[in-house]
This record gives C-alpha cells, structure tokens and sequence, in this order.
C-alpha cells in the first residue's frame, strides 16, 4: 500500500492551523512527531469517562483503567515483538531507559576499567549516562568511527569490542538518517560477549521492529516521536536481565513488601515501574500503535524512501554545491532525516528564515555534540520527515531556501 | 455488569466463615508466604508431602473472602492427592481463572486433557471471580503459595 | 467562598457517566484525582495547534509551545511560592522527585552511619529510596513514632534529630489524613543541622503552599493528584542545593557541552531535566493549577474540612462502635481523607461491595506497609474526598456500608 | 507575527559580515568562553583591562548572524569604557531583551537610572530580537560571556 501524506495529514489537526495565513509545513519530526486525531481523543475520552487509579483498587472504574492500560502494554509488546508483555517497561522517555540501563543494569555489573563501546553517532541520551559511569566507576569508552559518508566503519568492529561488556548503539541516527546494521551489531557483541543495548528512539517509529530477529538485549524508545504523547517511553529488555538487575526508583508498585528495616521487589515489570505511572499517556501511545499499525510499518517506511529519495534528488538538482547533505546518499541505509548545510548560512539563522513560509526545521547540535565536531561544524539545519509530509513538502523546503539568499545577500 | 451474587456465592462465604485446614505444621513440613502486594494481604501454606502424596496442609495468614475461601477450598481438593493431580489441579484452576499466560501455552496436549479432567468441586464457585479482574490476585494467592510450597520440597 | 461540589462536578465529565444507570461516586482522590474538562482542553488544544519541540528550535510553532511550557513552570512557581522559577524540577513524578532527593543529593552528601529521620506514616516513596542508600551506603534510618490518634509524636523529636543530615517526612498522611506541623519539622530539621525534605503529594493538591513560610529545602509533588494530567511532577529545592547536587539522569537538554571524554551540565532547572520532558502534561498541570487557584486554595481546605467534619459525624452516629475511623478527630489536624474498618468485613470485600452502589473507595496498604503494621492490620478501606464531593457523597458512602453487612451476614 | 526586517537589520548584517574587534588577546588578557547549549554555538571573549578600563577586546568563536553581530557592537561598544560604565551597559542591554529577571529587580535605582542613561548607539538594532524569543539566548552569548570575564578579572 502507498501511504498518502495529504490524506494521512487530514487526521492530524495541526495541519488545519494556519500561521501568517498557510499551513504549516513541519519538518521537525525526529525531534517529535505531531499528534493525530486518534491519539487526542482516545486520551481525553480516557479522562473523560475511565480515568482512575491503575492496579489498586477493586472498584470497576479502578479495573477498567488498569485493563486499558494493560492493553497499552500488550499492543507495545506486539509492536516490537517482544517475547513477553513483561519485558515492557514504561519510563518517561527514551532517556530514562537509556539511564535504567546504565545505572541499574551497570552499576550492578560494570567496574573500573571495564569497556563499553559507543559509536560515534549516539544521542546524548546514549553517551551521558556511560559518561556518568565513567566518572563514578572508572569504565572505559570505546567508539565506533564513522565512515565518510556518515555510516559505521566497521572495520575494526571486532578489535573495538574485544573485551568488553557493553555495546550501546542507535538504530538510526538522529542527524544523518543512518539506519545501522543492527542485527550484525548484536550478533558482533554477543560474539564479544558484551550486551546490545539499542537505542531506537529514531527507528521504532519509522520501521518494523522485531527485537527477536535482531537478538538485541535492550531496547530504548520514546512515545512522542512515534505520534503518541510526551511523557512516556520504553525499555524492553530481556527477562532474565531485568529479573537480575536491581531495581533503579524506589518507592509504590515497585515492592513486595516494605518493612522498616527493608523491602523487596515486585516482580516484572512492575519492579522498574516506581509510583503512578503515565497512565493516560499509556492511552495515548497504545492508540497511536494502533494508528500505525493500521498504516502498515513496512508501508511507513517505503513512504519515508520515496520522500527522501525525492528530496535528495530535489535538493541536489536545485542547489549543487550550495548545499552539503550529510549521511549515506543511498535510500536503502538511511531513514529520511537529512542535515545539511546551506551555503555559509548559519543553520540558525536558515531555520529562522525558513519559519517565514512556515517551513520548520530544527537547528542545532541536535544533540549529538561529538558527531558535530566530527563533522567540523556546530550546528546543521535539519529537515525530518514522516508519515504526513509528502513530495509538496519537500517542494516548499526547497523554495523556502531560495528566500535565504536574498537576505543574507549571496 | 456482573452483579455480586456471582462473586460471593454461599459456598464461598462458607468457607470464609468457616475456614477448612487452618493452622500451622511443624517441620519437615515445607513452609511457603505469598503476598498480595496490592492488598497487602499475607498467606502462608504448610505441606506435608510423603511418597509423592500431600499428607497434610495447613493454611495460615489474613486475608479477603476471595483469598481465604480458596485457600480453603484448595487445602481440602488436595489433601491425599498425588502430586501429580495437585499440579494438574493447579493448571485446572488456573485455566478457569482465565489465566493463559505464555507459560501455560507451553503445557503439552497431555498435560492440558489431564488438567481438564481433573475435577473441581466446591472450587467452580469460584468461576465468578473470572468477571471480577480484579480479585483474580485474591483467587490465585494461595495457589501461587502452594506453588512455591512444592518446588521447595526435599527432591524425592 | 464556599465551593459547592455539586457545581464543580459538572466540570468533571466523568461525572455525567452512569453506570448501572447511576452516577459515580468518586472517593479515590488520595490515590488520584478526576479532570476537569479544563484540563482535558487545555492538552487537546495544545496538541491540535500547537504541539512542537521544546527549547531547541528556531521556529515560531517551536517558540510558542516553548512559552507555553515556561508559563506552566512560573505558574507551579506561584503556586508553591518558590523563590525562583529556576527551582521548578520536573519529573514523571512525586516518587521520582523523592529519588532525586535521596540519590542525587544523597549519594553526594550521605556516608556509612549517617542519620536519615522518616516518620511512621510515610509513603512508600518517601521510605524505599532511603532503604536503597541503606544497603548502597549504610546510612541509619530512625523513625518518628506516633500517637494514638494518629498524629507525629514529637516527644523525642530533638533525640531522633541529633546529629542527622535529612528529615524526610510527609505534609499530610495519605492513610490518616493527619496533617503535619511542617513549619515546627522543618525548624527541628535545621535546628539539628538536618535538610528538611516535604513531601507535599498529598498537602499541595488541598491546602495553600508555601514553601518559603515552611523554610523546607525540597519539596516533592504529583499533577495527577490535584486534578492533572499523570506522567508530571515537581521537585522544587533551594537553589544552592540544586546548584550542588550531581544530575541524576543524563542526556539531551541537561548538558552545557558533551565531549568524547566528558560532559558539562547545563544551569538549572534543564541541569535535572534530561531528555525531551513531558510537554502535555505541562501545559495539562498548568490548565489544572489555573482552575485550583481559581477556586482559591483556602476554599478548597475549608470545603474539605466541612466534608471531613460532616463525615465523621455521619459515620460515627450511625455506626457507632461498628466503625473504626484512624487518625485525629480533630478537623483542623486532618485533610478529608478517612481510612477505616467496618466490622470484621476485609477492606477489599467491603470496597468490592460499595462498588456495586458506584462508591469507589480504595483498599489495601496504601503504599504504607510499616503503618499498617503499627496499626496492626493488612489492609484499610480509605474514603478520600476532594472539591467534586460533597455531603450527598458521604450518605451514598453511610448507605452503601448498610448493604456491606447484608452479604456478610452480620 | 513579526517580519524578519524586525530581526536582520541591516547594520546588523553589516556586523556579521564583518565583524569587529575580531581575534585573540595573549595573557593577561582575561578569557571567557560561552555556549548556547541549544545550538552549540561558541564564543570567546578575551578582555585587557588596565585602570579600571577597558584597553582591548577581543571575539572569537563562531555562531549565527545575531550572537556574532551582538558580540561585534558590544567589543566596539565597550571599549575604552570604564567597567562601572561597561556594567551599566550590560544591564541597559538586558532590559533591552527583556529579561527582567529577579536578579535585575535587586538593582537599586541609581544603578537603574545610570542603565537608562547608557547610549546603547548600534546596539539598538537588535531591539528587534525580543520579537524572537529563540534568538534572545543568540543576542545575549557575548553579553553573558563578557560578564564572566569580567567576573575573573584579578581584583584591583
Ligand atoms: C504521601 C504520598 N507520597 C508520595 C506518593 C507518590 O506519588 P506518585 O505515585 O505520584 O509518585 C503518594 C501517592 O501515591 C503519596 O500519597
Ligand atoms: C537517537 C536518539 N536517542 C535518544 C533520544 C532521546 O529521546 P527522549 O528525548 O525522548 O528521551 C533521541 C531524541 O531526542 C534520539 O533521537
């Protein structure tokens, strides 16, 4: 099936607001993805007739909430085929799983001197934390360079992980649209004998996702970069490694007992699951699976091809050596995040023109410090895009740019 | 909406008020605790196994209707059983209580008809809880604790 | 002003829903509270028109939703009166603003035998991040006893204070509903040397709030219990001290600079917020803070202490020694939360039996085992009431507790 | 909603283009280093004050139109000043960008009043950035950047 952008856009509200009298043009989505109706309203629906208490409580409302909520659980376990409902954790953000993994899993198995492997392309939500480590335990930090045209190299993939404990990575990057080779990478740590931690904020909402085939240890997501709400994400891991690892927050649902000289733990995923959870966010991100399950996540990705096949051939066409697009030039090992550099125009002073014909990019290090020094730059301009753009998107990017050289005189 | 007198059948309250194998057993008998960490309701279960056949159980500890009634309820279906039908008592119940959780699905076809024969009694008067999800916890607390109890029996 | 509860019900929509053909009678709000249809708007309004990024990105949509995001922090800030609005944390909540106190802080500041002073009544989140530095670190934990009727019992108070560095204690029992003296605590707390560490979860939601007259170092509380979204809450800590505390989770948004070797952290409040944070719930917890300080803050208190009063007169006279109800007597040492044994009827039954009358009350531990256990009982049934309720709803809870006795067969 | 001719004034272009005071000062020159953590824009301020004056300044670094042309007028604005009249400077400029935060509430009224009196010349061109909120953190990198280098001076 092919996915149409202006249809799919009719189910997102945001596009009926117009700014300066037109639409918005959002080209922001690996940053976070705007809202469809569905999502909205299976939230307030929830606050308006089942809101209550989750796991409790007798009463029916009480049993209604928690098997809503449940639900929530069971279609996130389906959506990224985890062997168990379980194995479902739910954090506030991708960043907190990332911190889960680091802190519970790694203050509990990683000592002075032992590796952890990175690439060169993580967010800093995958970099910061191990930094944490290093300071408090002494581990050490090995990355994975990138090729020039902003893939993993590989070449020293086995040298690199001889030894060690960990290998965290993205599925795709943030700022090149790099889709990595993730079941090689874990296949290459569990070779090593290290963990693969998969950082798949970027991947999960644009592709399907099947933590088994990959083989993966641990799995980090967000909700609002797949259409569902802010404050909710996910960490997937595997039983035997969340059953062993002590627990991260500490206070309601996550015990068995508490006494005043202790307490125990609950069993999964209860234990990583620390006072009332996002109970109507958990509402939101079930519906906005089903949204895209509906769409078809193999159908979301041949649509995210077209678009950034259309845009590098656009952009290169129109602009030549104007304009520098980072990350592989070949469609089938990138997703359709592209960050560029537009003749020597500040990428905030680019993202700022280009928000006068309503064109939203972001602008920044989005991030990724490390990879920006790599690049040599501080910041890039960075369009995104996703289910609700299509080919007129890419059009308005690139005529937007256009109004860029005037002002700035070129 | 499932109404009361589907939860809280005579039977059931029988038990409650009136509960079947109470108390404690001395060692070697096996001592196993459950919690409910909802409620905070606390069970202990006391077997005594010999020759692969529950001599005796207690059951001590406090609890809601739903859980002491079929604490009792269970202590009294497998006084004298082998431990075989125990455990196909326990997936019986557990079946009923709609749990078919991953791990069930794995029990092979055998195993399943044999739970299936395996008869309840007074235990079908537990049937309503199944609507009531919530209690399902207090159903299966003890069945949990008798669980526990047998895998920490002496390897025979 | 006197509230009336049955005007304010009509802006909960959960209230128009019948089920066996009757409205719901909510008594849950200790656990939880409904949403007023402000609420409900204000998150579908913001996701239908201005949904976008937070603090990274140039456009205008980015800039709005940005300002909107802020305000909702100044206007927790006013209504807490914080010195600075730098002060507002946000969370997922009040269990993890309570770990960020005792892992952050006290990771950086707690050695093997230092002193930790919690009281009997606290919430499991206010005890298990303590017991967690107490197998981490082995910090001492001492316990502040209570009274017959539920209250602190100070008389030891500057004995259990000597020589401790934290004490960690609720503004208001979620079991007993007992008030605490916070002013007096948090002048013993400092007279000792001690941090005084509030935690406001079930205060803040029902009484005017001052951190600044209390003279507390940190304060923790959820959204969702005073008619919020879930998924938010607020640490609020003196500045100095925030300023000092290592960061406790890592990532994006809280770093000034990330190196391949190291990070930096950003100024307050980002230095505590890492990962994208949650963006709805914000402008949801503003929306709901407008609609409380719109009724006005002493109201609320005064119409939950009428409740109060008019419940435990109710039940009392009617039930007499049928009824146990914990906690003072005195309405101006208690909020309008009511935990209690009806007969020999476990609380679970008895609340399964109120629910077919729609009265929904919880029952269990309450996320209170080591009061439970002063109390010597498993479990309690606990009516809590807040602005939406009022005298019809404390007769709906007297007349179900008669048809309680009917199935036991008292 | 504001034009972009509110934002990229043509003077403002001007500094950008080419920037004044551009460089690096050798010690003692006091260095300072700023960074807008949202777009990772760096800047360096490398300040000679001899006499309570400012000798020399210098700005490095790199970032977008607005926080180079800001650090450019702010090097030709402040030097040769007096540092009481640089700080009054720095203040009158912040007013300008709206941020009256609680710290500038504490200034005491002389202080405020000689603000006001400050010629800000140039700077007034990026009284339009207020209309950007984003780029308010852009306008005022150098200004912070400054204040910490000021606040490393050797003491008198
Ligand atoms: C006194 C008290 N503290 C802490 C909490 C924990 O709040 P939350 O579950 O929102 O983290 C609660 C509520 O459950 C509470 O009543
Ligand atoms: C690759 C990657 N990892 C992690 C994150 C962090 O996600 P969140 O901010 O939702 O915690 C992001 C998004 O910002 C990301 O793009």
């Amino acid at each position: 099936m092919t996915l149409d952008g202006a249809l799919i856009r009719k189910d997102f509200p945001i596009f009926e607001r117009l700014i300066d009298g037109a639409p918005i043009v959002y080209l922001d989505s690996a940053n976070t993805a705007q809202k469809p109706r569905q999502v909205i309203d299976a939230m307030s629906t929830f606050m308006e007739t089942s809101y209550a208490p989750i796991n409790r409580s007798a009463y029916r409302l009480a049993a209604e909430a928690t098997d809503a909520f449940e639900g929530a659980r069971r279609k996130i376990a389906r959506f990224i085929n985890a062997p168990s409902v379980d194995e479902i954790v739910f954090t506030k953000n991708a960043t907190e799983s990332l911190n889960v993994v680091a802190q519970s899993w790694g203050r509990a198995n990683l000592r002075a001197g032992d590796i952890v492997v990175l690439t060169h392309m993580e967010h800093h939500a995958n970099i910061v934390p191990w930094h944490m480590l290093v300071a408090e335990r002494g581990i050490v930090l090995r990355w994975v360079p990138l090729t020039a045209d902003g893939q993993l190299d590989l070449t020293d993939l086995t040298t690199l992980l001889d030894g060690a404990k960990v290998f965290s990575f993205t599925a795709m990057s943030n700022v090149l649209g790099t889709l990595t080779p993730v079941k090689l990478l874990c296949d290459a740590a569990h070779a090593a004998g290290a963990l693969a931690v998969v950082d798949g904020c970027q991947y999960v909402p644009h592709n399907v996702t099947d933590v088994q085939s990959w083989g993966a240890d641990f799995l980090a997501f967000s909700s609002h970069k797949l259409c569902g709400p802010s404050g909710i994400g996910v960490l997937w891991g595997r039983t035997e490694l969340l059953d062993a690892m002590p627990p991260f927050l500490g206070g309601g649902n996550m015990i068995a007992d508490v006494r005043l000289d202790g307490f125990t733990t609950a069993p999964l995923p209860a234990k990583f699951e620390a006072g009332t959870p996002p109970i109507i966010e958990a509402i939101g991100m079930g519906a906005a699976i089903d949204y895209l399950s509906c769409l078809g996540m193999a159908n979301v990705r041949r649509h995210e091809m077209d678009i950034a096949s259309y845009a590098l051939r656009t952009l290169n066409e129109r602009y030549g050596d104007d304009i520098t697009i980072h990350g592989p030039t070949n469609i089938e090992l990138r997703g359709a995040t592209l960050s560029f550099a537009f003749r020597d125009i500040h990428p905030h002073d680019l993202s700022q023109v280009l928000d006068q014909r309503n064109v939203c990019v972001r602008a920044g290090h989005h991030c990724a410090k490390p990879l920006m020094r790599l690049l040599g730059v501080n910041a890039t301009a960075r369009a995104s895009f996703y289910i609700y753009n299509d080919e007129s998107d890419v059009d308005a990017l690139a005529d937007a740019l256009a109004g860029a050289s005037d002002i700035f005189g070129f | 909406m499932p109404g009361l007198d589907d939860l809280y059948r005579e039977i059931i309250l029988d038990h409650y008020r009136t509960p079947r194998n109470r108390g404690e057993l001395p060692p070697p008998a096996v001592r196993a605790e459950g919690h409910n960490p909802l409620c905070g309701d606390e069970i202990q279960v006391y077997l005594d196994v010999a020759d692969g056949v529950v001599r005796d159980i207690k059951v001590a500890g406090s609890g809601c209707s739903i859980s002491l009634s079929s604490a009792s309820m269970m202590s009294q279906a497998i006084k004298g059983k082998s431990l075989d039908d125990v455990t196909a008592l326990v997936n019986r119940f557990k079946t009923m209580m709609g749990l078919g959780d991953p791990d069930a699905i794995s029990i092979d076809d055998d195993a399943a008809s044999t739970a299936a024969q395996v008869k309840l009694g007074d235990l079908e008067a537990l049937q309503g809880v199944v609507k009531f999800p919530v209690r399902i916890k207090c159903a299966t607390l003890a069945w949990n604790t008798l669980l526990q109890a047998m895998s920490e029996l002496p390897a025979a």
